[in-house]
C-alpha cells in the first residue's frame, strides 16, 4: 500500500496499461510537452515516445472523433479532453458516433475508447470553465460513465475503462487531483464497473454522493455523526452507467431515507434521475422523498463568495439530512 | 455551375478487357440497385431517407477500384454504391433498406448507416462531416502500425463547410496520415448550390490553407476518376501525407425521395445527364473493341437478376425480433456489473407490449 | 377561427413576427430557395428577400454562433437547425456562449436569440437522426425551453419566443407539422411561457405528455376513460423551463397519481427530473410512485418494428396508468 | 518559430505626437496593469486563471486604436489589455479580477470574460475558437442595418485549429461580412508551438482556402500594427469582404499564471524580449523628438498612478450579495411565467445557509 494522490494514480493506471498493451495510446491538447494541464499525463511523453504520447491542435470534436476511428480498427486511445467544459464542441461525435455506432452498424464495429476530462467548480473559473456535466452523460445510451472519487477508484476504473470495448466518458475532478488515498500497487487489477462503493455505513440516511461530492457527503456524514447522532450510510456510485442502483436500494431499504448531492445543476440532474428510480423502485421504503442537494441552477459566477455558495458544501448535506431525518420521525 | 466540365486531361489507357467490364458491371448494377431501392421505398418496403446515387456511379466505382483490398474506405448517408463497390452483396444491402435481420447492418441503421468491416467497408455515416475524423482516425491506427494500408474518406461539398473539415484535414496534414479525402462535387448541399455554400467554389484548392494539396478528377468519368485517385492513393501510401481529391459529377435524382428540386432547372440536370457515365463508359468499351453488344446486355441481364434476388432475400428475411430491441447497444463484458439501462426493470414490459416476447437480453450481469 | 397546420401555423408565426419587427430575420441550411426540409419556411424567402431569410452552409456551431453576436447587437435572429440531432455539433454555442452570456457580462449582453429544431422518431431514420434530446436542454440554466405540440401552442410560443430577450431552444415535433388544429388567426397575442395546458381535465390520474407525447397522452386518456371508466388529466407542460410546475402539482394534489410521458431517452429524462420534482414537493399527495413513460435506452433503431417498439404508444400509457391506479387502490 | 521576425516593410510614418504618446501611455498601462494583476494573483487577491497579454501590447494598441468608436471588438480569455484600450477603465477590470461588484461584469466573469457595451468592446470568451462565430454575427446585424461600422475579432494561433474558424470564414466571405479576423500569433497554444499543432505555419494564408485573403503585420510594432490593421479596416469598410491579419508577436509570461514554461527556452523568450514593444517605441518616440525624458517618466507615474487606483477601487468595492446569486441568469419579462429555476423553493434555503440573506430575486414570477 502507498499513498498517491488521485493524479498520479491516474498516472499509474495509464502508465500500467500503455505497458500492458501497445494499442494504447493517449491523445489530447498539451498533454506530452507541456505534461498536461492538471499533469496527469507528465513524464509519460518521455516514457512512451511521441506515438504514443500525441499532442493535438486545439479541435475537440475531431480530436473525439479520431479516437472513435481508430478504436474502430482496434487501437485502444485514450482521449484527454482539457476539461468537460470543451467537451460541448465534441457532443456531436461522443452521442451520434462514439455512442451510437456499436448499435447502428449492427454490432460488428466496436468503439473502445475512453474520453478523459475534469470537471467541477470551486476554482473561480467562471461560467465557460465550471460545469459539471455527469447528467448530459448518463442521459446517453452506448455510452459508459464513470466518476471516481478516491485515488484508487481512479485507478481502477481508468484501467477497466481502457480494457473495455464500449466508449467511456471518465469524469475526474479539477479539485481531487491533489487529493491522497491509499492505492495498492501491487494490485493491477481493474475495478468493475457498475459496483457502487460504501464510503461509510450507518442506518439512519442514505447520502449518496457523485464525483467531489462522495468526499462532501462523507465529512458531512461525520458531521451528522458527531454533532447530530445521526448515522448516515454514505455511497459513491463510482459510475453513472452502469449503476449500481441495488446498493442504493438496499440502503434505503435500511434506512428509509435517501439524499442525492451532486455538484450540476438541479433541473435534469444525476440527482433527479436517482430520485426517479429510487422513488419507483423503493416507494414504499421512504419515509420521507428523497432529497436533492446540487450545483445552484446558474452559470457558475466566478466571485469567491457567489462562487461558494453556488456548490454544495458539508452544511448543505447536514441540512437537508435534517430536513429528511425529521420529515421521518414526524410520520 | 450549371456547365458540366470536360474532362481536362486526355482520357487514360483502358484496363484489361475484363476489368474494364466488371467496373461497367459493378456501375450498372449500382445504377439497377439505386433504382429499385427507389421503387421499393414508394411502395414502402424502404422507410426513413433514402439518398441514391444516380449518377454518380463512375465517381464510386472508379475510386473503390483504386483501393486495394486492405484499403479502408469511409463513407456518408448516400453510401448504398459504395458498400456494392466494395463486395458487399446487394441483397445484404437491400436487406437492410427493408429493416430485416439479414441486413448488414441487423436492420438497426438503415440506408444512411451501411457498414460492412469484413471487406473494410468502414460506414456511411449520417451526419454531414462527421465521418472525417474518424478517416483519420483509422488511418492514425494504420499509421500507428506500420501498415501501408490507406484510408479513403468521400464526403460531399456541402460538407466541405463543417468544421470537422478544417480540423481534420489540419491534424491529417501535422501528423502525415494516410488519408485520401476525397470531396464529392455534386454541386449541391441538398438545394444549395456550390456557389451559395461555399466561398470558395473551386474545391480542390480548399484544403491548401489547411496543408493538403488537392487533385481534381472528373467524377462522370470512371477512367479519369480511377486514375486520379490511384495516383493519389498511391502518393499519399509512398509519402505519407494526406491529399485532398475533388470527383466533380453531378446527382440525377433529388437529394432524397422527398425533393421537388425546385433549385434546379430541368434544361441543368438534362444537361449533366448528356454525360451518363454509364453509356459513356459502355460506348468507350465498344468503340474500343472490349464489349461487343452481347456482353453489353448480359451485364444488364446480371445486374438485374441481382438487384431482384436482393430484393427477393429482403422480402424472406425476417424483421428483427423485438426482443433484440437492447442487443449491440453495450459490448457485453464480464468487468461491467450492474444496470447499463436504467429500464432495465421496464424492458420486459415493453418487449410484452410487443407481439413477440422474449427472454431478458442480459445487459444486467450479476 | 381557422384550420391549420402545425407548420404552417408555424410559418403564420414567423411571418406576422416579421412583419411586426424587421429586426426579425431567419438562418438555416436549406430554409430559402429550397424552403425548408420540413418546409416551414417555404415562401418566406420569396416573400422577405434573402437578406432575412438566409441560406446557410452546413455549420451549425458558426451558425448559431452567428445568431448569438447578431443577438447581441439588437437583430432577433430565429436560426433553424434542419434537425435536433445536429445541435449536438452546436452544443457549445448553445451552452457555453448563448446560455451563459447575459450572466457572464454581469447583465451587459442580452441573447435574444430563437434556434428552433424538429425532434422525433418515427420515421425510420435511424439512430442519428431521431433523438429526442429535450432533457439536455432544460439541464441548462440560461436557456428557455419550449416543446409545443399543437398548431396554435406553435404558433403562440414562437412569438413569444422571438420578442423574449432570452434564448430560446424552440423544440418542434417532425411528426408533428402535419397535424391540424384550430388557430384563431385573429388573435395574434404571444402565448406565455410558463404556463400549461390541461389538455383534457380528470380526476384519477395526471399524465403529463412532452412534445408530441402530449398528443398520444390524450389519445390514451380517451381510451382509459372508455374502456377502464378511468379520468385522466392531461398536461402538456408546453415549456420545459420556465416549467409550470404548479399546474402539475395542483393537477396531482387532486389525482395523487401521476404518470410521465416523454419520448426521449429515461436515464436523466425529463420524466425524472418531474417524478423528482413531483415526489419531493407532493410527497404525501403520491398514492404511488410517478411512472415514467419513455424512449427505450437504445440508439433509436431503424427498422420498422423495432422503433415502433422504441418510443411510446397509447397502449404503453394505458399500461402505465392501470399500474399506478392498481397501486393507489390496493392502498 | 524561434527567430523574431524583422519588420518586413518600412516602418510607417508617425502619427501626430500626442496621438503617438497616447498610444505609448496606453500600452505603458496595459504592462504596468498585468504586472500588477500578476502580483494581485500571487497574493489571492485574484483567483481562478489569469492570462497575462505582457508582450503583447503592440498588437492590442496598434489594432485597437486602428478601430472607430462604432466598431466593435470581440477578442478572448486573454482580453485585460483589449478592454482598456477600448477605454474601460482599469479599476473596473481590476475590480472584475478581484470578483468585486464594481467589475466590469459585477464579478459574474472574471479575467477570461471582460466585457464593456458601452464602449462596443464585446467581450472576451473563454473557449478557444468561440468568439469567431460571435463576431461574424455581430458584423452581419451591422451590415443587415446598413452601417459601416467593422468588426474586429482577435484570436490565438492555436484557435485557427478549431472548427469555428473554417466554418466562419466561409461564412464570411460568403455572406461579404465586415469582419476583420486577427490572428494574435503569439508562437504558442498553451505549451503547444506553432509548428506542432499547424500544418501551415503561415497563418497570413490560412484563410485562403476558405476565401479570406491575409495581410500580415509585425505584432511587435504598434506602427506596423496600426498601419496594417488600419488598412484591413479601410478595405472591409469599402469592400465588404473579410480579411484575415496576421500579428506576429510573442508573450513573455506563461500561459498563465501556472506555467513552468518547459516547452520553450530561455534563450528564445530572452531573444524575443529584445524586441520589447514598449522600450522599443518609446525610444523610436525619442529619437523622433517626439516624447522628452521627462514625458517618458510622467508617461510611467501615470500608469503607475491609475494602476494603484484601481487596486484601491478594487479593493475597496464590496463582493456580491449572496442574494444577487440568480441575478442576470435571466432577463426577467412579462410573458413569462412559471418557474425559470426548478430550484426556486431552495433558493432560499441556500441564501440562508450564507451568511446573507436576502428577498426572493423574483425570479419565479406570479
Ligand atoms: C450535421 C448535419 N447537418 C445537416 C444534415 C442534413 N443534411 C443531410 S445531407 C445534407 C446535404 C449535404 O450535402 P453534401 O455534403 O454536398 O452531400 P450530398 O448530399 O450532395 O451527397 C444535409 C444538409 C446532416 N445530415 N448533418
Ligand atoms: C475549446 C477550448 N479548448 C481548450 C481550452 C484551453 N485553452 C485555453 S487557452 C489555450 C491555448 C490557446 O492558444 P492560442 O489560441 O494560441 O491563444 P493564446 O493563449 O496564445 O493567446 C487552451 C488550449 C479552451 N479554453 N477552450
Ligand atoms: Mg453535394
Ligand atoms: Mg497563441
Amino acid at each position: 500500500m502507498s499513498e498517491l494522490r488521485y493524479r498520479d494514480a491516474l498516472k499509474l493506471s495509464l502508465q500500467e496499461e500503455m505497458k500492458r498493451d501497445e494499442n494504447v495510446i493517449l491523445m489530447g491538447e498539451d498533454i506530452g510537452v507541456f505534461g498536461g494541464a492538471f499533469k496527469v499525463t507528465s513524464g509519460l511523453l518521455e516514457q512512451f515516445g511521441e506515438r504514443r504520447v500525441r499532442d493535438t491542435p486545439i479541435s475537440e470534436n475531431s480530436i473525439v472523433g479520431m479516437g472513435v476511428g481508430a478504436a474502430m480498427v482496434g487501437l485502444r486511445p485514450v482521449v484527454e479532453l482539457m476539461t468537460v467544459n470543451f467537451a460541448l464542441l465534441a457532443f456531436d461525435q461522443l452521442v451520434n458516433h462514439a455512442a451510437h455506432i456499436h448499435y447502428m452498424f449492427g454490432g460488428q464495429a466496436r468503439v473502445p475508447l475512453v474520453v478523459r476530462m475534469p470537471q467541477g467548480a470551486g476554482h473561480q473559473l467562471g461560467p465557460t470553465h465550471s460545469h459539471s456535466l455527469e447528467a448530459m452523460f448518463l442521459h446517453v445510451p452506448g455510452l459508459l460513465v464513470a466518476v471516481p472519487s478516491t485515488p484508487a477508484d481512479a485507478r481502477g476504473l481508468l484501467k477497466a475503462a481502457i480494457r473495455d470495448e464500449n466508449p467511456v466518458i471518465f469524469i475526474e475532478h479539477e479539485s481531487l487531483y491533489g487529493v491522497r488515498g491509499e492505492v495498492d500497487e501491487a494490485d493491477d487489477r481493474p475495478l468493475a464497473f457498475g459496483q457502487a462503493r460504501v464510503a461509510r455505513e450507518g442506518g439512519d440516511v442514505t447520502i449518496v454522493g457523485v464525483s467531489r461530492m462522495a468526499l462532501t457527503a462523507e465529512r458531512a456524514a461525520e458531521r451528522l455523526a458527531s454533532e447530530h447522532g445521526i448515522e448516515a450510510e454514505v455511497i459513491d456510485p463510482r459510475t453513472l452507467r452502469p449503476l449500481d442502483l441495488d446498493t442504493i436500494l438496499e440502503s434505503v431499504a435500511k434506512t428509509n431515507r435517501c439524499v442525492v448531492v451532486e455538484e450540476g445543476w438541479p433541473h435534469g440532474g444525476v440527482g433527479a434521475n436517482l430520485a426517479a428510480l429510487v422513488s419507483e423502485q423503493a416507494f414504499d421504503d421512504l419515509d420521507a422523498p428523497v432529497v436533492r442537494v446540487s450545483g445552484a441552477d446558474v452559470p457558475m459566477p466566478y466571485s469567491k463568495p457567489l462562487e461558494e455558495i453556488a456548490f454544495p458544501h458539508e452544511p448543505d448535506v447536514v441540512q437537508a439530512v435534517l430536513s429528511v431525518t425529521q420529515a421521518g420521525s414526524a410520520q | 455551375m450549371s456547365d458540366p466540365p470536360a474532362a481536362s486531361r486526355p482520357t487514360p489507357a483502358l484496363p484489361e478487357p475484363e476489368v474494364a467490364r466488371e467496373w461497367l458491371a459493378t456501375m450498372t448494377l449500382i445504377r439497377r440497385f439505386e433504382e429499385r431501392a427507389g421503387e421499393m421505398y414508394a411502395r414502402a418496403k424502404v422507410g426513413g431517407f433514402l439518398h441514391l446515387t444516380i449518377g454518380e456511379e463512375a465517381t464510386i466505382v472508379g475510386s473503390a477500384r483504386a483501393l486495394r483490398e486492405t484499403d479502408y474506405l469511409v463513407s456518408t448517408y448516400r453510401s448504398h454504391g459504395d458498400a456494392i463497390a466494395r463486395g458487399t452483396p446487394p441483397e445484404r444491402v437491400m436487406a437492410e433498406l427493408f429493416g430485416k435481420v439479414d441486413g448488414c447492418c441487423k436492420g438497426h441503421g438503415g440506408s444512411m448507416h451501411m457498414f460492412d468491416g469484413e471487406r473494410r467497408f468502414m460506414g456511411g455515416y449520417g451526419i454531414v462531416g462527421g465521418n472525417l475524423p474518424i478517416a483519420a482516425g483509422i488511418a492514425l491506427a494504420c499509421d500507428q502500425r506500420g501498415t501501408d494500408e490507406v484510408t479513403l474518406c468521400t464526403f460531399g461539398d456541402g460538407a466541405s463547410n463543417q468544421g470537422t473539415f478544417g480540423e481534420t484535414l489540419n491534424l491529417a496534414a501535422l501528423w502525415q496520415l494516410p488519408v485520401v479525402f476525397m470531396v464529392i462535387n455534386n454541386q449541391f448541399g441538398m438545394g444549395t448550390s456550390l456557389h451559395r455554400h461555399s466561398a470558395v467554389t473551386d474545391l480542390q484548392r480548399k484544403g491548401e490553407s489547411l496543408g493538403v494539396p488537392g487533385m481534381r478528377c472528373d467524377g462522370m468519368d470512371v477512367l479519369d476518376t480511377h486514375a486520379v485517385v490511384s495516383q493519389a492513393l498511391q502518393r499519399v501510401r509512398d509519402e505519407r501525407r494526406p491529399l485532398l481529391v475533388e470527383a466533380v459529377t453531378y446527382r440525377f435524382r433529388g437529394h432524397s425521395m422527398a425533393d421537388p428540386e425546385e433549385y434546379r432547372s430541368k434544361e441543368e440536370v438534362a444537361q449533366w445527364r448528356e454525360r451518363d457515365p454509364l453509356p459513356a463508359f459502355a460506348a468507350l468499351l465498344e468503340r474500343e473493341g472490349v464489349l461487343s453488344a452481347e456482353q453489353r446486355e448480359q451485364i444488364e441481364r446480371d445486374a438485374v437478376a441481382q438487384v431482384d434476388a436482393a430484393v427477393e432475400f429482403a422480402e424472406r428475411s425476417p424483421f428483427p425480433q423485438p426482443s433484440s430491441l437492447y442487443e449491440d447497444v453495450y459490448v457485453i463484458d464480464d468487468q461491467v456489473h450492474g444496470h447499463y439501462h436504467s429500464d432495465s426493470d421496464k424492458r420486459s414490459r415493453r418487449l410484452a407490449a410487443a407481439a413477440a416476447v422474449a427472454p431478458d437480453g442480459g445487459e444486467r450481469l450479476r
